[in-house]
């Protein structure tokens, strides 16, 4: 889940919090769940909302970790889903949803079967079955309407590729090459087990299926594109209203039809949601902080940076009066700078360039400790077994960098690179934090005779162009967390060719081969250890900078009940599912 | 109601002065007059002589914020100078109107005259908008406007100029007041429309019996309408005299310089012609001594440096022949009689 | 008259075609790749190619240009071909992708917060400009005449974002006087409407009300000099009517011009004060959709606010042949 | 907003000897005047900028990370840490010195406003004598893409087309970055200001086509160029002075707002409108990053209004006090 997707904010107030607001992410949670009263079903609780809409409502199309968490928690069921809880490793452990268990594989994990729980209806009453699950499925392979969407299905299910590019099976609507899936999907005689055939081993498939790419759709329904617009839901609760932008709202009330019988994972205390869109950061902050009124179930994204001392005494502890209800942890994001390797081949250049950074200068200015601490690769310590150090700044580039970075070692790199000291560009999405970043790029780089521009782009289209290998330069600033605690999701997304998030372009056939070896690993601890040592390969070929492990903080209201406030370790989000009011 | 001793229009030593960044501007200063009901006083000098101020302190249409007036004037036994603003402005429209140089500009272009006029009356009238408008349309029609009826709903562009200027005096008239200035009411307009306009000022005065002060720089006008004529120089009275005295027994310089000035058809030969030499005195800084003096062929014949350092009184030759001058009576008459004899054709 | 006015319509829709065509021209060139936009990070060539023929955007800029025009008379069906076809109704103002929704609804949700925001802030500015140029007018010269003006060159040499920022700060966080700015239609929300849009109003007006000021005492001062004034006072009417009507009357035509055009250009959306107090209106959309690089939208809000600039520009030469009967139309 | 009406009243019709008048009025008006003198140095301090940051000891680039906490990059100490080493205070997050960035960011300000203005002034005059002078169709055309250009809503125009104009104008071979950025500023405020010029001009020129001398000119066979340039330009001088002080003080707001919106320049430089976009984020924290550029620049502005005012009312006593 990259922090590619989220809409920004106004840029006039909003963009500053931009990136803060879409972090999202798994991790320890500090101050919180410190008791609180027993949690009671009933009343409202309020989302506030610096974005003006959600992405993506359609659920092949979700793809960005809170809305995955806050959608899988209310509207739509899926095969599986991560417990709720704060504590690191049960927070990231699969646990059956819609399925009776968390899927058997066979076949050496090249076959995954799951079998629907009785009772899980539609909001329309019908009962789910396996037909509407492999529909919700196919429909991600209509990738001309389906878009945004994860695209696993389409790499892991034993279907074969187009020569003319995509799979062979080109979605529910178009058709072409139907049978083929259906042979890919297959669903029991009494419609209720559904198996799929994979292309390669895949042991953690059952997390694959948390996402709610995987979640069913019945075919009568879908509308295709619009299908976001009223989908069905199959969770305790549906949409009763929305309407985007500033002011808009959506409002999800109770599903009649939902079963309390047939879903055992969702407590769904509440009577019902209002997520309210396109506040403005300062705004929701003073809300929260005097947390009056409605408020006082209230929940946000993000507490900004001139409310920190406000709100808590140090990024471990928060103040007294804030205790329990404001989070302070780890998102599951690795913040990095992406060197774009087919522009700066050169080795001792990126190398240059990445000693040459002041990281200390950059972490201050996201708002030092509260931003997160100094990262050392693209995976995190809260990813458990696939973490290691990779001594990135110990040994791989030659010698110890300090935090501020080192000049003359970046001049004396640079000159032993053979080439002249570089130009580069530095592309970033804009925001007034971000500019002063840009300035201590320009700047630290500049010491080390390397001349960066800055090249501001539009949050909202920033993804658009960076992913454009035309319009990409050299440093692109950009950020990614797994979309499950599998690296799998980490390595072959960033660094391969195949990868949906390969900013750097890099394309190093013997890492790839070895990214694909470790993909298909099934001793999961052999696959940590190749994980980790992709992770520190990479680094060691400066294809990334790495900058921080980023931290985030939020704040829940007086009344929002204590024992579910804290940062969810499987999205790094709100336990949304779990939450309620006092 | 005016007492029997004052006069109907009693100016007494009338002084109007503007306070300005080049320092104080005497427009008008120690100015006497008098006229009666039915009567037509002109008073005539170039422009800035002070002509206009006159008649609008007359109105009391000067700003007393912006100026300094000091005299009196009466009108039918109330002194405006001394009056309030309101109860002179209660006066203006009623008692006392006036009509302006530029029929063209001084109508409002937004309003139907019919309006304007239903207007005037109201101010000064309890009547119903419905009377208003009958009078106006009547008035319309005593100041020869064809077709008073339509002609109330158009906009004054809609008419000529003439027309414009017989509206002007409609609106003056229709409140039937005893004084009306007329400020060089005929000179925007063409020749033949003069005489019409002031006919009809003349027929008027004769229904209303009105007092019509008449300010122009025309003498043929003069002659052919005033009773008495006042001659303005500098701000100052130069000469006061009834028509036959300014036009035969003149003595003051400048008003035999304005009368030699006038080109006239029976005139052979234009040679004889001679206007006055140099400009109006600049009201800021006036010469100390006559202010005259300057243009002044004659001021030689007054001994020494008289006419330059002292002002001259306003001497009174018989009843209501009025001159400020230097030169001694015997002087005057001459020059009086030289003069007059080349201009009424007596000479050569 | 009228056949003024056909004429003046007529050439008014001409401006607006060369118009619509000027920015069709001007956003053809800009560099974000729509298509590119639509598709996440899971991204191919061929998709992408695929959502460029959808949008049709693979077309040249003219026959994107002839489709649209198409569109605002016939409606327009985009990605025909593929099973759920968009249908955009007549008028078609063109369709955001981004929004998943027609440009010409997202427009008529912005415009009542944006048509609020201009009459309250017109309102506030006619009354207190007007009112405070003919008051220096009449005491011109004066101190208070002096002071007037002064207040009114500070005022308007007051940058909006700023004095915004200011009033946020005291009035809202240091002394709460109001709570945050948060929309709610006045039918919703009377109170809470109002508490909202007083600071936009109040902040909006100030600029123009003082460039109102100065115009009015202008335009007074020239009047005041006119010779039909003197006729109105030499009638004896009370200075209150020479100045409030036959005065105010004479002076007023310009402003009205000014007035009609500047509400018009409001009538755009006020991009900074919007924004600013997070008003959900054109302005908001406006930026929001340059943020994301939302062509439809922002061909759309221009077009539309060109549009109300130029009607307003017929409208106002009417109404000045209203006030000023020596205009003639035609 | 329609500053036409305001000056059109203010130009009256230009004598020879108008000059020197107009001088000796501004010359006793004690507020222009002094307006005038402040004015000058803030050019000067804007072109030396530089120099005196050094003198100074202040640079807007240089980060100081001990003048900032380590947690939440909060500035250490009272209204954004003012100190003797930083008299103005720090940046949130950066350490870098609010006086120096104030400095530079007057240089652009004044660069932008003053060469937006020039060439507003140029165009707008030349356009307007043409439109004038020539008549017939020419007129028509430019009136038509008058009203065409100002029935644009510019302040979204601008933003949308920012990023692409730019680029083309660093393809055209402007420098990349920043002089790209001015550019097109400069660039954009002269196009979508000239027509109110224009307008005022070729009104002037209408009047004056009729005037003696110019038809004396033209009887004498003089050259359409020469007449519009040698007879008809010296006489309008007036408006168009009076256009150009009222609108320098336009520019500079606009560019503050513009940059405010965040199409200004490039870092490390920043601007008026940049530092107060930045302040949103702290001022209720730290009100000193809003009122220090704030006060500044409402101060530049209402400078050189008054100096406007007063040479308007100079040439137009009317308009002025009494």
């Amino acid at each position: 889940m990259g922090i590619a997707k989220k809409g920004a904010g106004v840029v006039v107030i909003g963009a500053a919090a931009a990136l803060v607001l879409s972090a999202c992410g798994g991790g320890s949670s500090s101050s919180s769940s410190s008791g609180g009263s027993e949690a009671k079903a009933g009343g409202t609780l309020y989302y506030l909302a610096n974005a003006e809409q959600f992405d993506q409502i359609d659920p092949q199309r979700i793809y960005t970790g809170e809305d995955l968490a806050f959608f899988s928690g209310t509207i739509y069921r899926t095969l599986t889903s991560y417990k709720f809880s704060a504590d690191p490793t049960e927070g990231t452990s699969v646990v059956p949803d819609l399925a009776t268990d968390t899927g058997t594989a066979t076949n050496g994990a090249k076959t995954w079967a799951f079998t629907i729980r009785d009772g899980a209806t539609f909001q329309d009453g019908n009962p789910i079955t396996c037909a509407d699950v492999a529909y919700g499925v196919s429909r991600t392979f209509a990738t001309d309407v389906i878009t945004g969407g994860p695209t696993y299905a389409i790499s892991m299910l034993d279907i074969p590729d187009d020569p003319a590019g995509g799979s062979a099976y080109k979605g529910p609507y178009v058709g072409t090459g139907q049978e083929l899936f259906d042979k890919a999907v297959t669903c029991s005689s009494d419609n209720k087990t559904i198996t799929f055939n994979l292309k390669r081993p895949v042991p953690d498939f059952n997390y694959t299926t948390t996402l709610l790419a995987f979640s069913p759709v019945p075919k009568a329904a879908d509308t295709g594109e619009k299908y976001g617009d009223a989908p069905v839901a199959s969770g305790p609760y549906m949409i009763q209203e929305n309407k985007n932008g500033k002011g808009g709202k959506m409002v999800l009330v109770r599903n009649p039809k939902w079963d309390k019988a047939s879903d055992d994972y969702r407590p769904a205390l509440p009577d019902s949601w209002e997520v309210d869109y396109g506040i403005d950061p300062k705004v929701i902050d003073q809300r929260l902080i005097k947390s009056a009124g409605v408020d006082a179930t209230a929940i946000d994204l993000t507490v900004e940076p001139e409310n920190l001392s406000v709100v808590y005494v140090n990024p471990n502890e928060a103040q007294p009066q804030f205790a329990g209800r404001a989070v302070s942890a780890l998102d599951p994001y690795v913040r990095y700078f992406a060197i774009n390797t087919k522009k700066v081949p050169n080795l001792k250049i990126r190398q240059a360039i990445a000693v040459a950074l002041d990281r200390e200068a950059l972490r201050k200015n996201a708002g030092g400790d509260f931003s997160g601490d100094y990262a050392d690769g693209v995976i995190k310590p809260n990813m458990g077994a696939d973490y290691a150090p990779t001594g990135m700044w110990d040994t791989l580039l030659g010698q110890k960098i300090p935090d501020a970075g080192d000049p003359e070692y970046a001049k004396k790199l640079i000159s032993e690179s053979g080439e002249a000291a570089p130009t580069i560009t530095f592309d970033y999405p804009q925001s007034p934090t971000a500019d002063k970043a840009a300035a201590i790029v320009v700047s630290s780089l500049g010491k080390a005779g390397i001349t960066a521009k800055p090249n501001p782009i539009e949050p909202g289209q920033y993804y658009g162009i960076v992913f454009d290998p035309e319009k990409a330069h050299e440093l692109i600033n950009a950020g990614w967390g797994p979309d499950w605690p599998n690296a799998s999701t980490i390595i072959p997304e960033l660094f391969t060719p195949s990868g949906g998030f390969n900013l750097s372009q890099y394309d190093n056939a013997e890492y790839t081969a070895a990214s694909d070896a470790a993909k298909i690993e099934t001793d999961r601890a052999k696959q940590a250890k190749m994980w980790q040592d992709l992770n520190t390969q990479a680094m060691k070929d400066v294809v990334v900078v790495p900058t921080r492990f980023g931290r985030t903080q939020r704040l829940a209201g007086t009344q929002v009940n204590q024992s579910q406030v804290y940062l969810w370790p499987a999205y790094g989000s709100w336990p949304y599912g779990a939450m309620s009011a006092n | 109601m005016s007492d029997s001793t004052r006069s109907f229009l009693d100016v007494r030593d009338l002084t109007v002065s503007f306070p300005t960044e080049g320092g104080l501007v005497h427009a008008v200063e120690g100015v006497s007059f008098s006229i009666e009901r039915g009567e037509t006083l002109a008073i005539v000098g170039e422009s800035g002589s002070g002509k206009s101020v006159s008649a609008q302190a007359i109105m009391g249409l000067i700003n007393r914020k912006a100026a300094q007036i000091s005299g009196e004037v009466w009108v039918n036994g109330k002194d405006i100078v001394a009056m309030s603003d309101d109860d002179v402005r209660k006066m203006r429209g009623s008692e006392m109107a006036m009509i302006f140089q530029d029929p063209m500009s001084s109508l409002h272009p937004f309003y139907k005259i019919g309006a304007q006029l239903s207007e005037a009356v109201r101010v000064h009238q309890q009547v119903s908008k419905a009377d208003a408008k009958a009078q106006a349309v009547d008035m319309l029609g005593r100041v020869g406007i064809p077709d008073p009826k339509s002609r109330a709903d158009t906009y004054p562009h809609q008419l000529s100029g003439g027309m414009r200027q017989r509206v002007m005096i409609a609106m003056a008239l229709i409140n039937s007041p005893s004084l009306l200035i007329a400020d060089e009411p005929t000179t925007a307009l063409d020749v033949t429309v003069q005489a019409q306009i002031l006919e009809l000022i003349a027929s008027l005065q004769q229904e209303f019996d009105t007092a019509v002060v008449l300010i122009t720089h025309d003498l043929g006008i003069v002659a052919d309408v005033a009773d008495n004529v006042a001659v303005m120089y500098g701000g100052r009275l130069v000469e006061r005299a009834n028509v036959d005295d300014i036009f035969y027994r003149a003595q003051m310089p400048y008003t035999l310089g304005l009368l030699s000035s006038v080109p006239r058809l029976d005139q052979v030969t234009s040679d004889r012609l001679d206007p006055i030499p140099g400009n109006p005195p600049s009201p800021i800084n006036l010469p100390p001594g006559c202010v005259f003096q300057p243009r002044c062929s004659y001021s030689h014949l007054v001994g020494g440096t008289t006419c330059e350092m002292k002002r001259p009184e306003l001497l009174q030759i018989n009843a209501d022949h009025f001159v400020r001058c230097h030169l001694d009576e015997a002087e005057r008459v001459r020059i009086s009689t030289e003069v007059t004899h080349v201009l009424h054709g007596g000479g050569a | 008259m009228s056949s003024y006015v056909v004429r003046r319509v007529l050439s008014m829709l001409l401006l607006l075609l060369l118009l619509s065509l000027v920015v069709f021209i001007l956003f053809s060139i800009l560099p974000t790749d729509p298509a590119r936009l639509t598709c996440g990070k899971s991204c191919t060539p061929e998709i992408i190619e695929a959502n460029r023929h959808r949008l049709g955007l693979d077309l040249p800029v003219f026959q994107q240009y002839w489709e649209f025009l198409k569109g605002l008379f016939v409606g327009r069906t985009y990605a025909a071909n593929s099973p759920d076809p968009i249908n955009c109704s007549a008028p078609c103002l063109g369709y955001s992708f981004r929004r998943g929704e027609e440009v010409l609804i997202l427009i008529k949700d912005g415009l009542p917060t944006t048509i609020w925001l201009a009459l309250g802030a017109f309102v506030f500015w006619m009354v207190a400009g007007i009112s405070l140029g003919v008051y220096a007018a009449i005491r011109r010269g004066t101190w208070r005449d002096k002071t007037v003006m002064g207040v009114g060159l500070v005022g308007y040499s007051l940058p909006s974002f700023f004095i915004g920022l200011l009033a946020i700060f005291f009035i809202i966080i240091k002394w709460n006087l109001l709570p945050y700015p948060s929309w709610v239609p006045p039918q919703e929300d009377p109170v809470g409407f109002l508490q909202t849009m007083i600071l936009p109003w109040i902040i909006l007006a100030i600029l123009y009300a003082a460039f109102y000021m100065r115009l009015t005492r202008n335009q007074m001062l020239e009047v005041l000099g006119e010779d039909y004034i003197r006729t109105a006072r030499a009638k004896g009417l009370p200075e209150r009517t020479v100045i409030g009507k036959h005065a105010l009357r004479a002076g007023l035509t310009p402003i009205v011009t000014a007035a009609g055009l500047d509400l018009a250009g409001l009538l755009g959306g006020a991009i900074i004060i919007e924004s600013l107090f997070s008003l959900p209106g054109i302005g908001s959309l406006a930026i929001t959709s340059v943020n994301d690089a939302d062509l439809p939208v922002i061909v759309g809000i221009t077009l539309v606010t060109a549009t109300f600039i130029i009607v307003a520009n017929l409208i106002v030469d009417l109404l000045y042949a209203a006030i000023d009967p020596r205009v003639r139309l035609g | 907003m329609a500053i036409t009406e305001s000056v059109a009243k203010a130009a009256p019709v230009a004598g020879r000897s108008l000059r020197q008048v107009v001088w000796s009025r501004v010359r006793h008006d004690k507020v222009a005047m002094t307006c005038l003198v402040i004015l000058i140095l803030l050019y000067l301090i804007a072109i030396f900028a530089p120099l005196i940051c050094k003198v100074i000891g202040v640079d807007p680039y240089a980060f100081d990370g001990a003048s900032i906490s380590d947690s939440g990059g909060a500035p250490i100490g009272d209204w954004g840490g003012i100190s003797r080493a930083h008299p103005l205070g720090v940046e949130w997050g950066t350490g870098r010195d609010i006086l120096a960035q104030l400095l530079f960011g007057l240089r652009i300000s004044l660069l932008i406003a003053t060469s937006a203005t020039i060439i507003t002034v140029f165009l707008g005059t030349v356009i307007g004598i043409v439109s004038g002078y020539a008549g017939g169709r020419t007129d028509a055309v430019i009136g038509r893409s008058m009203d065409l250009i100002l029935a644009f809503p510019f302040l979204l125009i601008i933003l949308a087309l920012s990023g692409v104009l730019t680029q083309r104008l660093s393809s055209l071979g402007v420098p990349e970055g920043n002089p790209s950025r001015i550019l097109y500023m400069i660039l954009v405020l002269s196009v979508f200001g000239w027509p109110y010029l224009a307008r005022i001009v070729r009104g002037q020129v209408l009047s004056m086509r009729e005037r003696e001398y110019v038809e004396a000119a033209i009887a004498m066979g003089a050259r359409t160029p020469r007449i519009l340039f040698r007879e008809i330009l010296p006489n309008l001088w007036a408006p168009i002075l009076v256009y150009a002080t009222l609108t320098l003080p336009t520019y500079i707001a606009t560019e503050a707002a513009l940059s405010f919106l965040g199409i200004g320049v490039l870092p490390p430089d920043t601007s008026f409108g940049a530092m107060l976009a930045n302040s949103v984020s702290y001022f209720s924290v730290v009100p000193s990053y809003l009122f220090i550029p704030g006060v500044v620049l409402v101060v530049l502005v209402v400078t050189f209004n008054l100096v406007g005012d007063a040479v308007r009312d100079a040439l137009d006593p009317r308009s002025g006090r009494v």
